[in-house]
């Protein structure tokens, strides 16, 4: 990319932070640690020192509280962020976002707006055992009235946050936690707002189709180069968005590859790749030349000891292996 | 009914008529919503506020427009005790399109965005995080307004409770709480699901000032509810009221009440908030002879209004059925 | 009740294509009507019931494609009362094993499908590919793990002759292909052949004939076939070990000549209908079938007894052709007749060189149940026949 | 009738005895055996029914004047049948 720089998925995060607090008064930034501490994952790391406590406000340790509080400042006018430090978390929560943010304005008959954005980690893959590695992404994204994204891109970190800050209904927004050092180029300067209601198709390819986001796409890139060295070709497609989906994308490169494997690290049962599955199947069943695969974490809560983590969670040689299954060769 | 305390309260004949008007709406919708609900027009849960008017009738009077309120699932008593118009709140109990929420909230979801008024939740607790940041935006934006959140005695055992006043006690929010202690979460006695069952003693474990009043008497909690707002105007950080009530009718229709006796509701029915103030004005002069008669016929009136506009107004077609999701403009799925 | 099941039609078809009723559920039904059409990989056939009785629920759709035994239709008999419990089950129980899934699957969603003995496992995408290219589905050869892809169904269609895609009835040349190999390997690997021939002098048999349609009107004429068709089955009544039909292991002699003809179709391909009880017909008989097998042939419907009750088979080369041929026995069967073209040679009559007409006809046998004494007894027989023609 | 309305009626003769053979183009100095594979059945079929829509009958050794769609033409003009 030319005049682009290279940065980490966190300084991406945090430039895109600082960049919204910049850009529109009405924004701050609350959360557990989000100020002396600099963050749990340090995306907010030297904010407090520039925008002070007003608006990188640290909360207590009462997410069902200062969720609930953000979106009573989004309904007052303000563009809250809010940070929980993992989705785990996130489930103190849950009455919050379900039961208010997402109902409001339905329940109101259109008369309120929750204009929030909420920004969490998400995902296994150091050593953090059960109550910090778990993907629920997607008990989220089946609620209607919330927008889930899934930024798995330095690029998307950075340009997502004030895309969703600009929606006028509560967006949700995972971060990877195992994502927050990638390092790579992003453009420099001028309007970084990415769509957040579209997939991107992240490697061409014909053979199949790796659907796909957040901190699987990495893992799904690498395999498709392994599969590449095979002369197998795949198409990697980056959802980037779990609520809306975006059907047209994955339906299209189905129709080319007329393969797909989902690569969720959520659970399989009752999983986005679930609902991705079964949405190809409904909208693109005589494309099919093989059964949707799936490549999810195993139904256990993610166990502490690396090899077994790794064992739990979606791997390179799992979507190879899946791959070859849906080409039957 | 003893004179208030406070000489703040002004009560000329008109504020006093106004005071009796305003409860008399709420005994007489709600009573016409009960007919109304066993004739199959209003669905759902209905939880009566009757015996309670004291105190969002009292609460408001200490509230302008600008402030805003949020309320919970016995909220038509806050709605019409906010000036919401009769006939929208009685077509939003019957679903209607022209009701306050266009017919999507029903009994438990009346909101009102010009009058500030945030529903309307039927999640015991989960209104009082929302007054918080309401408040929040306030102080943020540097506007002088109070939120006032209700909530019932019940609430007081959910963490959301603790974490609220935590909250707006450590960010000094200008929220007013007030706790409406009706003696029973459902079908729970307080002492059955309190260890502390005097509700404002959390409230002052917080550093928040709190008091407890005669939710019976309009005057009292009109009283209090003016000083506390006061001192929250004044910069004072959150305040709590603890108002002593009860409801007298069922927790809902569906309630056979076996967790009280007849003897006890009998006994609180003593304290009527309207037979006792309405005494106690004709008594003190305040109430011409036969005002009351003359408020009644016009509420009445109304209220077959409110029931006929209810009648008359259409459905949402089904086909608006995915309407306010999401906003239009966000271009929100339809899959 | 009376289950009409998918016939099996011949050693080498494993499933059928319902093409249409001919019936609706109330009409009654006889032994021999036809009820219905089904598409196999060699033509659209007529199949008929085998007992009397009433239709009462048709089971498979047409267009649906099923497995041999599949229960596609009930008959009441004459006393049943109408059928007011559940369906019989579509498919017979050995075809569908039961999906005995654990509900706690561990192995990659990917695993393959169990299939339905019979049916292919056709993807999707393969499907729609093969009705867009004209491909059957079933005469796909299938890829790894015994599914037929997107692949299978391209190279497929690659493979056949682009010119004339579809039989009439819809039949492709590559499943007319893959049919004939599938029943023809079968006999070549199961059935130990041997072969007997001799060279008959036909003249006599021309000599008349020439003579019989210089007498007959245009539509009465006779070809040579049919009394050749009548001499070989009176030949074979008289050989019960050529005539019948090798199943499991045990042989049944025919009692009647059910003599299939093999009629090769344009473009390639070959069917084997059955004139049944040949040795009855006359000759006018035997033109009238034969006339009609081949229309029919052409036309694309055959009836399922044709197909199935051959109990041995002529193949004759005709004009223009090659002078003998080493056919293959058409299992269940256990003997065929293969008869080259009729020319005139050089023939020893009474120490004399005459110019006669002259037919190689080559018997090929069943080791299992005669040896190649018997078939030249039969063609002694024949040969015998063939010199008095007016007695055919 | 012209040589063109006689050349339609051996087409749909053929034809009507061939109907798989329905649509394709015969060439006119081609002996329908080499271009159709037609055989001794078919033939005689064939011959029946140019028998039946011309009434001119046609004795076997003149089968191999209706080789071709340009003889057949031909043969049937040849017996007449143009009026």
């Amino acid at each position: 990319m030319t005049g682009g720089r290279k940065i980490t998925y966190r300084e991406a995060v945090r430039e895109a932070l600082r960049e919204a607090l910049t850009r529109d008064e009405r924004v701050f930034l609350m959360g557990e640690d989000v100020g002396r501490y600099g963050g749990a994952y340090a995306c907010s790391m030297g904010l407090l020192a520039e925008f002070g406590e007003e608006r990188v406000r640290d909360t207590p340790l009462s997410e069902s509280g200062f969720v609930g509080a953000g979106i009573g400042a989004a309904l007052g006018g303000m563009r809250p962020i809010v940070e929980i430090m993992t989705v785990n978390f996130s489930l103190l929560a849950l009455d919050q976002i379900v039961n208010n943010a997402a109902t409001l304005r339905h329940m109101s008959g259109g008369q309120l707006s929750v204009p929030l954005v909420i920004r969490m980690a998400t995902g296994a893959g150091r050593q953090l055992a059960a109550q910090h590695s778990h993907s629920l992404e997607c008990w989220y994204a089946h609620v209607p009235g919330l927008k889930v994204v899934a930024p798995a891109t330095v690029a998307d970190a950075r340009g997502m946050l004030w895309t969703a800050l600009c929606d006028p209904d509560p967006v949700v927004i995972f971060e990877h936690a195992a994502l927050y050092n990638d390092e790579s180029e992003v453009a420099a300067g001028g309007d970084l707002a990415v769509d957040i209601a579209s997939a991107a198709v992240r490697r061409q390819g014909t053979d199949a189709t790796l659907v796909t986001y957040g901190g699987s796409l990495k893992k799904s890139l690498a395999a498709a180069e392994v599969l590449a060295k095979d002369g197998i070709s795949c198409e990697v497609v980056d959802l980037r968005s779990l609520r809306p989906l975006d059907d047209r994308t994955i339906m299209a490169s189905v129709a080319k590859t007329h393969r797909a494997i989902v690569v969720d690290e959520g659970w399989r049962t009752g999983s986005l790749a679930a609902e991705i599955g079964t949405r190809t199947m409904e909208q693109a069943f005589f494309d099919l030349d093989a059964p949707v695969g799936r490549v999810c974490s195993a139904e256990v809560p993610i166990p502490y000891p690396k090899h077994l983590e790794t064992a739990a969670t979606p791997q390179v040689d799992g979507i190879v292996a899946a791959v070859r299954g849906a080409l039957r060769r | 009914m003893r004179m208030p305390d406070t000489q703040k309260v002004h009560l000329s004949r008109e504020h006093a008529a106004e005071l009796l008007r305003a409860m008399l709406l709420i005994r007489r919708f709600e009573e016409r919503c009960a007919a109304l609900y066993s004739a199959e027009k209003i669905r759902g849960f209905l939880h009566l506020y009757i015996g309670q008017e004291a105190n969002a009738v009292g609460i408001m009077q200490a509230l302008g427009p600008e402030d805003a309120v949020v309320a919970t699932y016995r909220e038509h008593g806050h709605a019409l005790a906010r000036g919401l118009p009769p006939s929208e709140v009685m077509a939003e109990m019957f679903g209607k399109a022209t009701g306050s929420s266009r017919g999507r909230g029903g009994s438990m979801h009346i909101f009102d965005a010009k009058r500030r008024f945030y529903g309307g939740n039927a999640i015991v607790g989960g209104g009082l995080p929302l007054a918080v940041g309401l408040a929040l935006a306030d102080k943020m934006q540097k506007r002088c307004r109070v939120t006032c959140c209700f909530f019932g005695e019940g609430a007081a055992a959910e963490g959301e409770f603790h974490e609220s006043l935590n909250l707006a006690a450590l960010w000094k929010l200008p929220v007013l709480f007030v706790c409406e202690n009706n003696r029973y979460a459902m079908g729970t006695a307080i002492e059955r699901s309190e260890s502390v069952i005097e509700i404002a003693t959390h409230a002052r474990s917080y550093g928040i000032g709190a008091e407890t009043v005669d939710g019976m008497d309009v005057v009292a909690v009109e009283c209090a509810a003016r000083k506390a707002t006061d001192e929250i105007r004044a910069g004072g950080g959150p305040r709590f009221l603890e108002n002593r009530t009860y409801r007298f009718r069922a927790h809902s229709m569906f309630d056979a009440e076996l967790y009280r006796s007849k003897s006890e509701v009998e006994e609180w029915k003593k304290k009527d908030p309207i037979v006792l103030f309405s005494h106690w004005a004709e008594a003190t002069g305040l109430l011409a002879a036969g005002r009351q008669e003359e408020i009644e016929a016009g509420i009445m009136r109304d209220i077959e209004g409110a029931v006929a506009h209810a009648e008359q107004a259409p459905w949402e077609p089904v086909a608006d059925l995915l309407s306010d999701v999401y906003t239009p403009a966000s271009g929100g799925p339809t899959s | 009740m009376i289950e009409f099941k998918m016939p099996s039609l011949g050693a080498d078809m494993d499933a059928g294509t319902l093409v249409e009723w001919l019936k609706k559920p109330g009409d009654a039904v006889k032994r021999g009507d036809i009820i219905a059409v089904v598409d196999t990989q060699k033509s659209a056939i007529e199949i008929e019931v085998f007992a009397d009785g009433i239709l009462d629920r048709l089971l498979v759709e047409p267009g649906q494609r099923v497995p041999v035994g599949t229960v596609m239709a009930t008959i009441r008999e004459p006393g049943d009362l109408a059928d007011a419990g559940l369906p019989p089950k579509a498919v017979p129980s050995s075809a569908s094993p039961p999906a005995a899934k654990s509900s706690a699957p561990v192995a990659p969603a990917s695993a393959p499908l169990v299939a339905a003995r019979g049916e292919p496992r056709a993807t999707p995408a393969a499907r729609r590919r093969a009705v867009e290219l004209g491909v059957e589905i079933a005469s796909v050869l299938p890829g790894p793990e015994g599914v037929i892809g997107l692949g299978e169904v391209e190279a497929a269609a690659g493979a056949r002759a682009p010119a004339k895609p579809q039989r009439p009835g819809g039949i492709s040349f590559d499943e007319m292909r893959k049919a004939i190999g599938a029943a023809m390997a079968r006999s070549h690997r199961e059935i130990p052949h041997y072969y007997v021939s001799s060279t008959l002098d036909v003249s006599p048999l021309m000599a008349w004939l020439e003579a019989e349609n210089t007498r007959r009107p245009v539509p009465e004429r006779l070809l040579y076939a049919a009394p050749l068709i009548r001499a070989v089955a009176r030949a074979l009544m008289d050989s019960p070990e050529l005539n019948g039909h090798y199943v499991d292991g045990r042989y049944d002699p025919a009692e009647h000549v059910n003599l299939g003809i093999a009629v090769a179709m344009r473009g390639g391909g070959l069917i084997a209908p059955a004139i049944l009880a040949a040795e009855t017909l006359d000759l006018a008989a035997i033109m009238e079938r034969l006339r009609d097998l081949v229309a029919r042939v052409r036309g694309g419907r055959l009836r399922s007894s044709e197909m199935t009750a051959g109990t041995a088979t002529i193949t004759n080369l005709g004009e223009g052709t090659a002078d003998s041929l080493m056919p293959l026995i058409y299992p269940p069967q256990v003997a065929i007749v293969g008869c080259g073209r009729i020319v005139e040679r050089p023939w020893i009559v009474d120490g004399k060189i005459e110019a006669a007409k002259l037919m190689t006809v080559t018997v090929a046998g069943d080791h299992r149940i005669s040896d190649g004494r018997r078939a030249a007894a039969f063609l002694m027989n024949l040969d015998k026949l063939l010199q008095s023609p007016e007695t055919l | 009738m012209t040589d063109n309305d006689i050349a339609k009626l051996v087409q749909s003769a053929l034809f009507a005895v061939a109907p798989d053979l329905e649509g394709e183009t015969v060439g006119p100095d081609v002996p329908f055996r080499d271009q159709f594979e037609i055989d001794s059945m078919d033939f005689l079929n064939f011959v029946i029914a140019l028998h039946k829509a011309t009434g001119i009958e046609i004795p076997e050794r003149d089968y191999p004047k209706l080789e071709s769609l340009d003889k057949a033409v031909a043969y049937l003009k040849a017996k007449g049948f143009a009026q």
